[in-house]
């Protein structure tokens, strides 16, 4: 330290540690219907605005198209087997803010356009060829045997 | 400068652990706005939503709204900080020549996470964070320093905690209408001293729309216009220990710009009804000081001669205020919409009779380090 | 009319972030902190404008808007400001509820310093007492250094 | 009616990848006073302060709270926006409004992050929805990829097309000393031979098919500062103010699943609402030189069709024809761009003020046109799929 010029200060930090901020995040009534249907009938819900006809996946409280309220009555079931609108095969490291650890890659991350819906879900598919994961390529979901009313009771989608 | 109005205005009730999502909160606020206005959402020119990332545990979290506030397609932009501030923001949008009308929803589910987490970390990390300090405790700390400034007991901090929590009664979206004493705020649990349980707000969820025009946007509304006449914002220096915690210069100067700019003299006189952000009892104190109601040091006597009561002369927070329901970045927007409601005579049980202008303050950061004041009359 | 939509749950996700941070002191703060982690000094900055003597330093003073110039060593012992006693607790806290903080201006200095207040009867704090910094055994360079504030 | 409003000064620190000499607020300072000093003003002149970051990259809340005294708000009128990549330019507009607002006379604009303190991707995934889209979202890059094999699917684009656009960033980088990304070793290599090189290159790492390590930005800590002067003082202050034109912005999605991967439609959007305003009738005649926030290197192809330079699917063309080079007719980026360094939060804020230095002649050795630009283009990108587009100009507007 001594021999060291007085400009020359040892540069410190300080670490977060541990420190994380737990949520109890709402689902609301349109997600909880989706995330139920999941988990007691494996099946897949959207919702469809009477205004524009756009059926979203997952089902929300409002159209933004529209600026209108959807309700649960405007809930339609969708098919658990759709196309690849996108994908990308995710291959470098990073810390998942969920857990604070690192997400094991590779991984495929794809959109999902259900038949019967306007909108992708965002989800994993089950292959990381490049070959098989691809635009337009169909999938179905495979779903967890064990459920617990999360988006990952569907393990993810099976190129088909 | 030109005048901006207040055409319409709606806000949820206040309540602790609401079950609805962001979205469904916001659309709420904002449709009952329009409603109020009178309008439909293609009557809108633009929109501003505020939130804070921490609070709502989401990044961007102003942007994950925008589709509930009726963005679609729109110019929008968004503001974090008290909803106040975000008001203020859309007014100088229409002042821009830009647009017409603005629509401003701000949102706030404090029951989601823990307090005390989300507020320690606006603290200094290499300093102040890790010795846990959080908005009550620094709050403590102000409050304090504030009694040993002024002279100000805690039964002073106790009569403001009476007087709100009963005005809260007449308020049907306030979260805790209480009929309490000041022996009920004293006896309360020791929070962080010399703050007690009933000094505190409570933790609440909330939303809150506003609708703001010019005068060539008015013709799409059919409400009567409230008129902002002066508005102003000032921050203080941040950190504990440099600031002076016992005064509030901040606050003094948003007040003396925007009473400039409303033609305000004698505040105490000129202004019929008063809506402060106390998210602590003692605060309303400080403000009344900020605020010229009373001279540095002596706002304790206008609560002892109970001068900012329902019947006093100058009514403050007859809402309830913010000890009563605290949805944090909302509860300022709040304010500025029960000034609205006094000038038009809609403030139903907790209507000040008469009243024409009113002051409305929202705050940010630690200890109340800015503030943004309005003064709205017909 | 249709009770199946009676029958949707309110489902809360609980989940939380996790973000991990490592802020950097400065050059300015580091030097502050390695003269109390390895001489238990403390060491304050002195605006050229205003003449305040900020502790911890500042590499600008907020008020003058000018680069402080030069360090001012001050005194560990100084005058408590305001203090409180929490009762509540929560993870972010370094020690057990009830826990004391203190604003102490140290003899020297201008601007107060938060900290913790400790060793002592929380009953007999008064605003205007002397209160001297008690260092820590082991010293890391983090404000942690200063293990707390005692009655002098 | 509102004011006429001009950029009259700009300051930013140099971008690297640590700064662990100064903390945030020391940062932000050193911004602040760089645009003081090239404006000739002080902190007593500036009338309000708008600022702005994301408040999980640090790990800070209220920062403009926390921030205040080292970027001048101390007894000011401070209000903070935070809106992902349009960071920067939301705040830039917010200056704006203030200043066309008549409220307030000047306004400065400031922008920053410290990317090092934080893992930058996971921070990103907090801007994402808890629930639906968190869990399996891969940050930035994983979102870009998708949008890029998409365009490559829909035009036939290749990956030597999306390494012309890095190339030209990359380039375009060595010319600006504020840059964080300095790759002297691609001086004096033609472009097309450097597209060979990067493209055959193994230690360009796939990051997410079609990204590589080449084709995406850096983490940088830096900062950004822009004084914004209402007519009447702007000319005073400035020699030559760089008026502002125009300025809009569109939103889009709040959901990921809905996003069009086909067009950037807010982009196209709020340009075609600047040029409308501005009466620019051909974009590519008209502007003199752009400042695009493009975060990877398919922007640089796909984007500047939305924003109406060429048609769908010409993107390429004009890369490869060097249309959009330091001597082209539409130079792009000469700072070298997001693709160069990117404090996320000041990135727009430095398009702007790249565009300002532009318009004003003060690039330096970026300067394009021999500093004869009448009309610069500075955009936005960010969450929620914003665009922001403000224009920039050398003549007062009508």
């Amino acid at each position: 330290m001594n021999d060291k010029k007085r400009e020359d200060v040892e540069l410190l930090s300080i670490s977060s540690g541990e420190a994380s901020q737990p949520f109890d995040w709402s689902v609301g009534k349109h997600g909880s219907y989706f995330l139920q249907q999941l988990r007691d009938n494996k099946k897949i819900v959207g919702i469809k605005c009477p205004g524009c006809q756009r059926v979203y996946v997952p089902p929300r409280p409002v159209c933004g198209h529209c600026f209108k309220g959807l309700t649960l009555d405007d809930i339609i079931p969708v098919s658990d087997e759709g196309t690849i609108y996108v994908c990308t095969i995710v291959q470098f490291g990073f810390v998942d803010p969920s857990t604070g650890i690192q997400r094991p890659v590779p991984y495929t991350w794809a959109f999902v356009k259900l038949d019967g819906a306007d909108t992708c879900l965002t989800h994993f598919l089950d292959s990381t060829d490049a070959e098989k994961v691809k635009v337009g390529a169909r999938v179905k979901a495979v779903f967890e045997e064990k459920r617990t009313g999360n988006l990952m009771d569907i393990k993810h989608f099976a190129v088909l | 400068m030109s005048k901006i109005a207040i055409v319409g205005v709606g806000q949820t009730t206040c309540t602790r652990s609401k079950i609805d999502t962001f979205e469904e909160m916001v659309f709420e606020a904002a449709s009952k706005a329009l409603a109020d206005a009178g309008a439909e959402i293609g009557d809108i020119d633009n929109v501003v939503t505020v939130s804070n990332d921490f609070w709502d545990g989401r990044t961007i979290s102003s942007m994950a709204v925008q589709e509930a506030a009726g963005s679609w397609g729109k110019d929008v932009s968004t503001v974090e900080g008290d909803g106040t501030f975000g008001a203020l923001y859309g007014m100088m949008r229409i002042l821009s020549g830009s647009f017409d009308t603005t629509l401003v929803v701000s949102h706030m589910k404090g029951s989601e996470s823990i307090m005390n987490l989300i507020t320690n970390a606006m603290f200094d990390p290499i300093y102040q964070r890790g010795m846990g300090i959080d908005a009550t405790s620094a709050a403590a700390l102000q409050a304090r320093s504030y009694m040993t400034m002024s002279g100000a007991t805690e039964e002073d901090f106790a009569r403001v905690s009476v007087k709100n929590h009963g005005n809260a009664k007449n308020n049907p979206y306030a979260q805790l209408p209480m009929k309490i004493t000041v022996g009920d705020v004293m006896a309360s649990r020791k929070i962080a001293e010399p703050l007690k349980l009933l000094d505190c707000s409570p933790i609440g969820d909330g939303a809150a729309a506003v609708v703001l025009s010019n005068k060539k946007g008015l013709k799409r509304f059919r409400k009567e216009p409230v008129w902002i006449k002066g508005v102003a914002h000032c921050s203080d220096s941040f950190t504990l220990g440099y600031r002076d915690l016992a005064k509030s210069r901040a606050l003094k100067e948003a007040a003396q710009k925007a009473y400039k700019m409303a033609g305000i003299k004698k505040p105490l006189k000129d202004l019929d009804v008063a809506e402060l952000y106390d998210a602590y009892s003692y605060m309303e104190l400080m403000w009344y000081e900020g605020l010229g109601f009373a001279p540095e040091g002596k706002g304790y006597e206008l609560i002892r001669e109970n001068a900012t009561g329902m019947k006093g002369e100058l009514p403050v927070n007859p809402s309830g205020g913010v000890v009563s329901s605290h949805p944090v970045f909302v509860a300022g927007m709040v304010r500025l919409i029960e000034a609205t409601l006094q000038v038009r005579g809609e403030a139903g049980k907790r209507q000040v009779k008469g009243a024409k202008t009113a002051l409305a303050h929202g705050i940010n950061g630690p200890c109340g380090q800015a503030h943004c004041v309005y003064v709205v009359g017909a | 009319m249709t009770d199946w939509k009676d029958k949707v749950e309110n489902m809360v996700y609980s989940g939380r972030i996790k973000v991990p941070y490592l802020w950097n002191v400065g050059k300015t703060g580091s030097r502050f902190l390695i003269a109390i982690r390895d001489n238990k000094e403390i060491w304050g900055t002195r605006c050229p404008g205003c003449g305040r003597v900020y502790v911890p330093p500042v590499k600008t003073c907020g008020e003058c808007f000018v680069p402080t110039t030069e360090w001012v060593k001050v005194s560990d012992t100084g005058v408590l400001e305001s203090f409180t006693v929490v009762h509540y607790s929560y993870e972010m806290q370094p020690r057990k509820a009830p826990l004391a903080y203190g604003l102490i201006k140290l003899d020297g200095a201008d601007g107060a310093i938060l900290h913790l207040i400790g060793d002592t009867d929380f009953a007999k704090l008064k605003t205007g007492m002397k209160v001297k910094a008690v260092f820590a055994e082991e010293r890391v360079g983090s404000i942690a250094d200063i293990k707390h504030f005692t009655p002098a | 009616m509102g004011k006429r409003v001009a950029i009259v000064g700009y300051g930013q620190t140099y971008q690297r990848s640590s700064r662990k000499d100064v903390n945030g607020v020391e940062l932000i300072n050193e911004a602040v006073v760089t645009a003081l000093a090239d404006a000739e003003l002080t902190i007593r002149d500036i009338d309000a302060i708008v600022i702005g970051n994301m408040d999980h990259f640090e790990g800070i809340n209220y920062v403009d709270m926390w921030s205040a005294e080292g970027s001048g708000a101390v007894m000011k009128p401070v209000i903070k926006v935070c809106t992902g990549g349009t960071t920067g330019t939301t705040v830039a507009m917010c200056a704006y409004y203030h200043v066309a607002s008549g409220m307030f006379n000047k306004v400065l604009a400031i922008g920053w992050e410290k990317n090092s303190e934080s893992d930058t991707t996971g921070a990103i995934i907090t801007a994402f929805h808890p629930v639906w889209e968190r869990p399996t979202l891969g940050g930035a890059v994983a979102g870009l990829a998708i949008e890029a094999s998409k365009y490559m699917h829909n035009y036939g684009a290749t990956e030597r097309d999306g390494a012309r656009v890095a190339v030209r960033e990359r380039l375009h980088a060595l010319n600006n000393p504020y840059a964080h990304l300095h790759q002297e070793w691609m001086k004096g290599i033609p472009p097309e031979k450097l597209v060979d090189l990067i493209v055959g290159s193994e230690q360009n790492a796939m990051l997410a098919y079609p990204l590589r390590m080449s084709d995406m930005c850096p983490r940088t800590d830096g900062a950004a500062a822009v004084i914004f002067a209402a007519e009447g003082s702007a000319e005073k202050i400035a020699p030559v103010p760089a008026w502002v034109h125009a300025t809009a912005n569109r939103h889009n999605f709040v959901y990921a699943g809905d996003v069009d991967m086909d067009r950037n439609t807010t982009i196209a959007e709020a340009s075609k609402a600047v040029f409308k305003k501005a009466g620019v009738k051909e974009p590519l005649k008209e502007i003199d030189v752009c400042e695009l926030y493009l975060p990877y290197s398919y922007a640089g192809l796909k984007w500047i069709e939305d924003i109406g330079f060429c048609a769908y699917g010409e993107g390429p063309r004009l890369l490869w024809d060097g249309v959009t080079d330091m001597d082209g007719e539409l130079p792009i980026n000469p700072s070298g761009g997001v693709m160069s360094s990117n404090a996320i939060g000041a990135t727009a804020l430095i398009r702007v003020g790249e565009a300002a230095l532009q318009v004003m002649g003060k690039a330096g050795p970026r300067q394009v046109k021999g500093g004869n630009v009448n009309l610069a283009l500075a955009t936005g990108f960010g969450g929620c799929y914003w665009g922001d587009v403000m224009l920039l100009g050398k003549k007062k507007p009508a």
